[in-house]
């Protein structure tokens, strides 16, 4: 069942900012590129029921995961005009503040990647096998669900 | 024939394990669901799908054998 | 005319991906924020008549473009919800690859910061006076016009 | 009374000059265009808007003394 060729969009513990900045420094290179869109979900410290989230404890079914990323990743480029697209998610714990999601499309005009990047981020959203551990103060949880 | 039974998130949590293999003989996806119903009361709190070699099915996909079961809660990516 | 509270939104020469990953980073603190949007302008390479563009030589009426963007931003914290809303714009010389323009809007939710960073980038090709001669390998250019 | 007459991009090149100093009494931004088209022919050739005090004004703008013109030509930022 493994196929080579689909990319671990899946990160250890919080994306950093570093990351992030050395993945544009990348893009420098490939002069037909006009725009970038770039979409960064953050945990934040909600309160839920008098209790501050501190954390978000990811997990994920990762082949699965992996799989549905290509394919949302492959189904932005046939609807977009698209020179690049990338995807990252977190694993593991992210705490409040730091980053767990960051998508990152590239295009010779900007609505293309305006409407790829949203598109991704909509798609990750409903269709992608990660479940999330919402982490109190008193290390109590709760499961964390999409809409 | 063996099933890899999958169990993620809270549903994880309502059967105290991530994997299991059983034993069967061609079966339908409702039947899998009953029988781990009865197995782990609790599944009954959770809304869970089925995925069946990492896509969705429906409850009448027959289970032939060497199957990767997964059972997924709602997901909270992004 | 001067008036102390307007930020200065040019940066002299090229945005570097460092800068934006700094930017990123100093919001991790906000642990209010749960989606960051970020859009970033490149200079293309463009072919134009047989010859390759190989920088952009911005120049500003720098007094008016502060004001412009300081407008653009107040107006997009009245129609969005944002917690944070920055734009940097070059001047002066940046080379293909190379960013010009940076929006960088934060919110609690995703779909504002989508929203905003759009409106903020369209508003600024139409109102911001910033004027850009595209310079060609032979040191020969043209001015570019938007839209 | 004096204006201070600021010249950007593709007009500035036509003009050949960033900034002037033109002394002037009331005076109707129309007047205004026409008298800098007379000194600088190759105005004629560029696409270009008159603001005063940082703010588009139509050619009826009167103005008074003191304030900043500006010749803007097409916007290109982003």
């Amino acid at each position: 069942m493994k196929d080579k060729k689909i990319k671990n969009s899946l990160v250890e513990g919080p994306i950093t900012p570093e990351k992030i900045g050395t993945s544009i420094a990348h893009h420098q290179v490939k002069t037909n590129i006009g725009a970038h869109d770039i979409f960064l979900g953050q945990v934040r410290a909600d309160e839920i029921d008098g209790k501050i989230v501190t954390a978000i404890d990811y997990s994920a079914y990762d082949e699965m995961a992996n799989k549905v990323f290509d394919e949302i990743r492959e189904a932005a480029f046939e609807k977009f005009d698209l020179t690049c697209g990338h995807i990252y998610h977190s694993k593991g714990i992210v705490k409040a503040g730091e980053i767990c999601l960051f998508v990152f499309t590239s295009s010779k005009h900007r609505q293309m990647a305006f409407d790829a990047t949203r598109f991704i981020t909509e798609e990750i959203k409903i269709k992608v096998p990660v479940f999330g551990k919402e982490i109190f103060e008193d290390d109590s949880f709760q499961w964390k669900t999409n809409q | 024939m063996t099933l890899i039974i999958k169990y993620f998130g809270m549903v994880a949590e309502a059967s105290c394990k991530k994997e299991e293999v059983l034993e069967f003989n061609n079966l339908p996806v409702q039947n899998l669901r009953n029988d781990l119903l009865k197995k782990y009361p609790r599944l009954a709190t959770v809304d869970f799908k089925i995925a069946v070699n990492q896509s969705f099915v429906n409850d009448n996909f027959v289970l032939t054998g060497s199957e990767e079961v997964a059972l997924l809660p709602p997901f909270a990516g992004g």
